[in-house]
């Protein structure tokens, strides 16, 4: 066991983040926030967290950007909506935590080969380049990036499937395949035009 | 058992027992059939009951129904405090047509049941007690209570919104009230603040009027400057003296116009002003603030020259001119008045916050009380509601520390209560004055009441930080560049699980609320009780919150404890009631528990006349004998153990009740 | 009747059995069902949290074009119900948003008009069909068979107006409809984990095995779910899931019930795609099906 | 002057207190009666062995009460009263503090330990002083023991003032 010394400055808190956070879909009650703990424990995989939600809103609002962003937090969410529905000051702590994920992508905010990061981007890519999602090649495509192993582990189900007709190898794809990435690009101008 | 002294046999006694249960109050730790089974075994008693309830109309009933049924002429019962209910039962022998004092009380609730753990035990106890009750009612005479008049006009001590609310409330019902402050204003506390919370609406808006009302109302008689030197009397009938300092002004014929003020040789304030607790300076002559009532102003003699040198040019008394209201040689005066009962609404003090070193009150300039903030961003204050630090420049950040000499036994183990709502307050006007970055340092926040915690979930969408923590140590001692000329806040933010430095340019300290320095002279003063901590103490926490143990003596306000303005006006509310009530009661009866002399077994030693700390007791010369003015007796008894023959009685104490008593309790057990 | 179908990926992948049993049961119910020409995927919850304004524009393109076709849309998947949903929500709170979705769907040439209904097939089939149709329609009654009704997450929380966020009954009513007995199931909208098993193995499976190990202490014969992704993880996942107790729970969508309670053969409603067969249970319990 | 009932039921426990000190206690209402009271509202728990006998003011205690107490048979006797310059009565508490003082050395005299005479100052809100009072006490008495286990009445002249009572009763 090694010691560490921790204490925070002010110096390290980010108000920029806290100005974002409050502004952003889903963040605007943040401020409201009783620190009653319900989110945690109305939350299935707190209990693998290495900050639970209530810690996470505090630390978000007091503008700890690092802890916030690095933390297994906000990729263990699942989006279940549990905390949403049951916070008494109705946070909407799941949008908040959507955009936690974007910035953390957006900013390079997660572990290396860490696999929820990686099949969000494996995600939008598939359809990106086709419309819909092909669930099997999806699967392959994020184990290869970040646990090809753990593929083996995997093969008596994926028999079990493809005997079941449910792992379809070929592709699927919308017709207008063009009319998706134009859909896409239009957002993002869209998005520039906001910033400016 | 006849009684050699009273001499005569009193008719064979027939009592009654009754054991209540009290619930399980008492029957869950005293065996009641058992020592009802027993009292029923003991001499001359007739009847012994139990019953769940005895307070209750049916447990009163049983006791009426057998008086009448069975003639009884003695009643015991066994159930709580007789301080508690003994009124009840008197009324129920009263209603049963037989006299109220043939009754004992035995107390097995409070001095058995509560205090003991093993049944055998305390059935032991209790029986050892009616025992001792049932031989000494049986030597209670029929006693009458006396009645005397009650003095309808009431006086008010201290001057602050619960008083001031007090005096108004009585005085409108046309009864006199004689309103004693301390300080040379009325207003107290509530006129050091610019808001009050949670409504935001402005102190001196509400308060001034009420405190004008007071100056103006013809029923108030009232005295500022000015403090109970002496309180005698009883309930309906107190004499009080009133000390009046000398403020060196007359009152009745300064007006207020504060030229003298203007015209004082000192052009300029070189004295700290009490009122802003030294952040503006005042002369030596000076009104406290400018709505003080009465609209009088005072001399410091520590500060006016006339009184160092007596060569001051009086310019003052030139300005003040025909009015003549300056009077360097006004010495204290005293007046003596009487009321039927008395107010005491002599409030709180704030918490030394230099008690607290780690927090650098007094050491760092730009730590202030969070009182001194009130003066700060009061407009009438000394920066005309400017919140400024000390070298005058705008505060950036701003850490408001909460539970100073609060929830702490190395000071003050309570909850003041109100500071974290003071607190949210501070916390809101600083931040839209200034809008610096304000951060709150609180172990709980504690907002119950009306609006409270609404205005708690204001003040968090406004961004305040709310830090979970008790503030470690204030320092001025840089570790990161970032804190430089800053004073850095240490403390745990328990809900983010590290510790953080945070640097301010401004530290307020809420201050807890505690008992005045006094509390514990003024208490003696009116004879009442303090908790240990030095509040005022209540006659019953929740059924009698502003009666005391003094009958005719009520407490309303901070003094009785910790308490915002609503709690305290409305407790002052209670006791004006409480005081009314009494006075339109016209008269009061005292119990009859006085002493009287054998005159035959006088043998006029005078001895008890010099013991008698009311001077009831006479020397009557015909008959060589002493006699006790039954009016002035509070019925205390020391006369009767300081008579060498043992020649005077008080009722219901009488040596032989006594004996009967002693004797009962150690029977043979 | 008519609506506009949107399958969604799952339902044309792991998902088969239950486009497969909902058309089948919609058949039987006289309802008329369109796929959505040309639709694509919506998102889901993992585009989300790649960029949550494109997977607006996604779930908007499917959702202006049904408004074409002039149906409302049935999204049978639970993720899709609520993008689909939530998308329609934030256009409408957040201007700006609606912006940006208005002029994505701009660039492709489609009306911004996306206020086409969003429906799930337990809502139809509850508030358009109706219990009493459904009854009559039922020819092989479950006979009391124990049903642990788990709705997962996404489809009540936090969007569906047709039933509660806590405690949802939709789907209790629509099977006790067809004589199955539903069995006190309190996890029923607690979280299967979504992607978690593939990502977090031993996380997902601790969820997983959680919902199952309640249903099993319930005395649960079968698991009806209403989202491919539920119903793949709880079937996929027993075999491993399994320690103390082991499970074998054919793990169903609730159109498959509705088809063996409407006799529509088995292998029209995708049983055959079941890891765990129903049929020993069925025999077992004397429920006849074609 | 016993009578058959009494007998019966009072000795019920007579052998089993035996050795427990037996106190007696003079509280003054305003002060130590209600510290007593509050005792029991707070629940603090304390040791049965005092009953109390509630007087006005500790000034009202005449030293015979005490007296006739440890002649009835008491272990130890414990007068309580208001602090010095809280007298309910101004100073009636002093008053018993001067008899005490004096009480004290007769007693001395009487070859009674001075552990077994107390005079506390026990204000309306120490109910807890209550408890650690009497603990302390009956502790100290345990230790002494029966004051006569012998003889129910060691002064005979005391006692005779009381049998004449009883005769003429």
């Amino acid at each position: 066991m090694e010691l560490q010394r921790v204490v925070k400055f002010e110096a390290e808190r980010d108000p920029e983040f806290v100005r974002w956070i409050t502004q952003t879909v889903g963040g605007e009650r943040i401020r409201h926030c009783l620190q009653c703990g319900l989110c945690s424990g109305s939350c299935p995989l707190s209990l693998y967290m290495d900050y639970t939600p209530r810690r996470l809103m505090h630390l978000s609002r007091e503008g700890f950007k690092e802890e916030v962003l690095s933390s297994y937090t906000i990729w263990l969410c699942t989006c279940c909506y549990a905390c949403m529905v049951e916070c008494p000051k109705k946070i909407n702590i799941t949008h908040m935590m959507y955009a936690l994920k974007t910035r953390a992508i957006r900013e390079h905010f997660y572990p290396k080969r860490f696999a929820i990061p990686v099949l969000a981007r494996e995600f939008s890519r598939m359809i990106r380049g086709s419309g819909r999602i092909t669930e099997s090649r999806l699967v392959m495509r994020v184990f290869f990036k970040t646990a090809a192993w753990r593929l083996l582990g995997f093969s008596k189900l994926g028999l079990q499937l493809m005997r079941t007709g449910r792992m379809r190898l070929g592709r699927e794809k919308v017709e207008h395949r063009a009319d998706i990435v134009t859909l896409l690009n239009a957002v993002d101008e869209m998005k520039k035009e906001l910033a400016r | 058992m006849p009684d050699a002294r009273n001499g005569g046999s009193a008719p064979a006694a027939k009592i009654g027992v009754y054991v209540c249960h009290c619930g399980t109050n008492i029957a869950g730790t005293v065996d009641v059939r058992a020592l009802t089974e027993y009292a029923a075994g003991l001499p001359d008693v007739a009847v012994a009951r139990e019953y769940r309830y005895m307070c209750s109309d049916p447990g009163q009933e049983l006791i009426r129904r057998d008086i009448k049924d069975c003639g009884l002429n003695r009643i015991v019962v066994a159930s709580c405090s007789p301080l508690m209910h003994e009124p009840t039962f008197r009324g129920a022998l009263i209603q049963a047509g037989i006299n109220p004092f043939l009754l004992q009380m035995v107390n097995i609730r409070e001095h058995v049941s509560w205090v003991h753990t093993s049944k055998q035990e305390a059935t032991t106890k209790a029986k050892d007690l009616v025992r001792a009750a049932v031989r000494r009612v049986r030597l209670h005479q029929p006693l009458e209570k006396r009645r005397v008049e009650i003095n309808p006009s009431v006086l008010v001590v201290g001057g602050g919104i619960a008083g001031i609310h007090a005096a108004l409330n009585i005085a409108n019902s046309g009864k006199h009230v004689y309103l004693v402050e301390r300080q040379p204003t009325i207003g107290g506390h509530m006129a050091y603040f610019d808001k009050t919370f949670p409504t935001l609406d402005c102190a001196a808006c509400i308060l001034t009027p009420k405190m004008t009302a007071v100056g103006s109302h013809r029923n108030i008689t009232l005295w500022t400057y000015a403090e109970v030197a002496a309180v005698e009397g009883y309930v309906g009938n107190y004499k009080v003296k009133v000390r009046h300092k000398p403020r060196y002004i007359l009152d009745d014929l300064c007006i207020g116009c504060q030229e003298c003020v203007e015209a004082c040789i000192y052009k300029e304030g070189r004295w700290a002003d009490e009122f802003n607790f030294g952040l503006s300076k005042r002369k030596p002559i000076y009104l406290p603030f400018p709505q003080a009532v009465p609209q009088k102003v005072l001399i410091d003699p520590e500060a006016c020259i006339e009184f160092k040198s007596h060569k001051c040019k009086k310019t003052c008394v030139e300005a003040c001119g025909e009015r003549k209201a300056i009077d360097f040689n006004q010495r204290e005066s005293f007046d003596e008045i009487e009321v039927g009962s008395i107010i005491i609404a002599t409030g709180f003090k704030t918490f030394d916050a230099s008690r607290n070193v780690y927090y650098g009150y007094g050491k760092y300039k730009n730590v202030y009380t969070s009182l001194e903030i009130e003066r700060l961003i009061n407009a009438s204050g000394p920066t005309g509601g400017e919140i400024v630090l000390s070298d005058g420049g705008k505060p950036k950040m701003v850490g408001i520390v909460h539970c100073v000499g609060s929830r702490d036994h190395n000071t003050n183990r309570w909850c003041s209560k109100v500071c974290c709502m003071y607190s949210l307050k501070l916390a809101h006007l600083i931040r839209e004055r200034t809008g610096a970055e304000v951060y709150n340092f609180y172990i709980d926040m504690r907002t119950p009441g009306k609006g409270y915690e609404e205005f708690y979930d204001r003040l968090l969408d406004e961004g305040v930080h709310f830090v979970r923590g008790r503030v470690a140590e204030v320092t001025d001692w840089p570790v990161h560049p970032s804190e430089k000329g800053k004073l850095i806040i240490r403390a745990e933010d328990t809900l983010a699980g590290f510790v953080r430095r945070i640097p301010v340019d401004m530290v307020v300290l809420s201050v807890g609320l505690e008992p005045q320095a006094d509390a514990r002279d003024v208490r003696r003063l009116f004879n009442i009780s303090c908790s240990e901590e030095g509040w005022f103490l209540e006659r019953h926490p929740k059924l009698a919150p502003v009666s005391t143990f003094t009958d005719g003596v009520f407490i309303a306000g901070a003094c009785q404890g910790p308490k915002d303005i609503p709690d305290s006006v409305a407790q002052a509310g209670a006791a004006a009631a409480e005081a009314m009530a009494l006075a339109d009661a016209k008269y009061v009866e005292l119990e009859p528990y006085t002493a009287h002399v054998i005159d035959e077994a006088c043998s006029g030693c005078k001895t008890c006349l010099t013991i008698c700390p009311y001077t009831a007791i006479s020397f009557v010369e015909e008959t060589k004998t002493a006699r006790v003015n039954e009016v002035l007796c509070k019925g205390c008894g020391t006369c009767v153990a300081t008579c060498p023959s043992a020649s005077i009685e008080q009722n219901m104490f009488e040596d032989q009740e006594i004996f009967e008593e002693v004797e009962g309790l150690l029977a043979y057990a | 009747m008519k609506y506009a179908y949107y399958p969604g990926c799952s339902l044309k992948g792991t998902g088969r059995a239950y486009e497969e049993s909902l058309l089948a049961v919609l058949r039987v119910l006289d309802v008329e069902v369109e796929e959505l020409r040309d639709w694509n995927c919506c998102g889901a919850t993992t585009y989300m949290s790649f960029d949550e304004l494109q997977s607006y524009a996604l779930a908007a393109r499917n959702l202006s074009m049904a408004k074409q076709a002039g149906h409302d849309l049935m999204a049978p998947c639970a993720a899709c119900y609520l993008v689909l949903n939530k998308t329609q929500y934030y256009v409408r709170d957040y201007s700006w948003i609606g912006a940006i979705v208005e002029h994505a769907l701009d660039a492709i040439d489609l009306p911004k008009d996306i206020s086409a209904k969003v429906r799930h097939p337990l809502d139809i089939l509850l508030n358009d069909v109706g219990l009493d149709s459904i009854r009559a329609k039922v020819v092989y009654p479950l006979r009391g068979l124990k049903v642990a009704p788990y709705y997962g997450c996404q489809l009540v929380r936090p969007y569906a107006l047709f039933d509660s966020q806590r405690n949802p009954t939709s789907m209790d009513r629509v099977l006790e409809a067809c004589g199955a007995q539903i069995v006190y199931y309190p996890v029923k909208t607690q979280c299967c984990g979504g992607s978690q098993k593939g990502t977090l193995p031993e996380v997902g499976l601790d969820l997983i095995r959680h919902l199952l190990a309640e249903a099993q202490r319930n005395g649960a014969e079968v698991i009806s779910t209403v989202c491919p992704l539920c119903q793949f993880n709880l079937e996929a996942f027993e075999e491993q899931a399994s320690n103390a107790h082991q499970f074998h729970f054919p793990v169903l969508y609730f159109t498959q019930l509705l088809a063996v309670a409407f006799g529509v053969p088995l292998t029209d409603a995708g049983f055959q795609r079941s890891f765990v067969s129903i049929k020993p249970i069925l025999a077992q319990r004397e429920i006849a099906y074609a | 002057m016993l009578n058959a009932v009494e007998l019966a039921n009072g000795n019920g426990h007579a052998s089993s207190e035996a050795t427990e000190p037996r106190i007696v206690g003079f509280f003054c209402t305003w002060c130590t009666y209600l510290a007593a009271d509050l005792a029991g509202t707070s629940r603090i728990k304390y040791s049965p062995n005092v009953r109390v006998v509630r007087v006005m003011c500790s000034g009202r205690i005449d030293p015979q009460f005490v007296l006739d107490a440890f002649a009835r048979g008491a272990d130890g006797v414990l007068i309580g009263g208001c602090h010095p310059g809280d007298c309910h009565y101004q100073q009636g508490n002093y008053n018993c503090l001067r008899r005490s003082r004096l009480l004290a050395r007769v007693l001395r005299q009487l070859g009674i330990e001075e552990e077994r005479f107390r005079v506390e100052w026990i204000s309306a809100a120490e109910g807890d002083r209550v408890r650690a009072v009497v603990d302390d006490m009956v502790e100290k008495l345990r230790k002494l023991g029966p004051l006569h286990p012998s003889q129910p009445d060691p002064f005979p002249i005391l006692g005779q003032e009381r049998r004449l009572q009883e005769v003429t009763a």
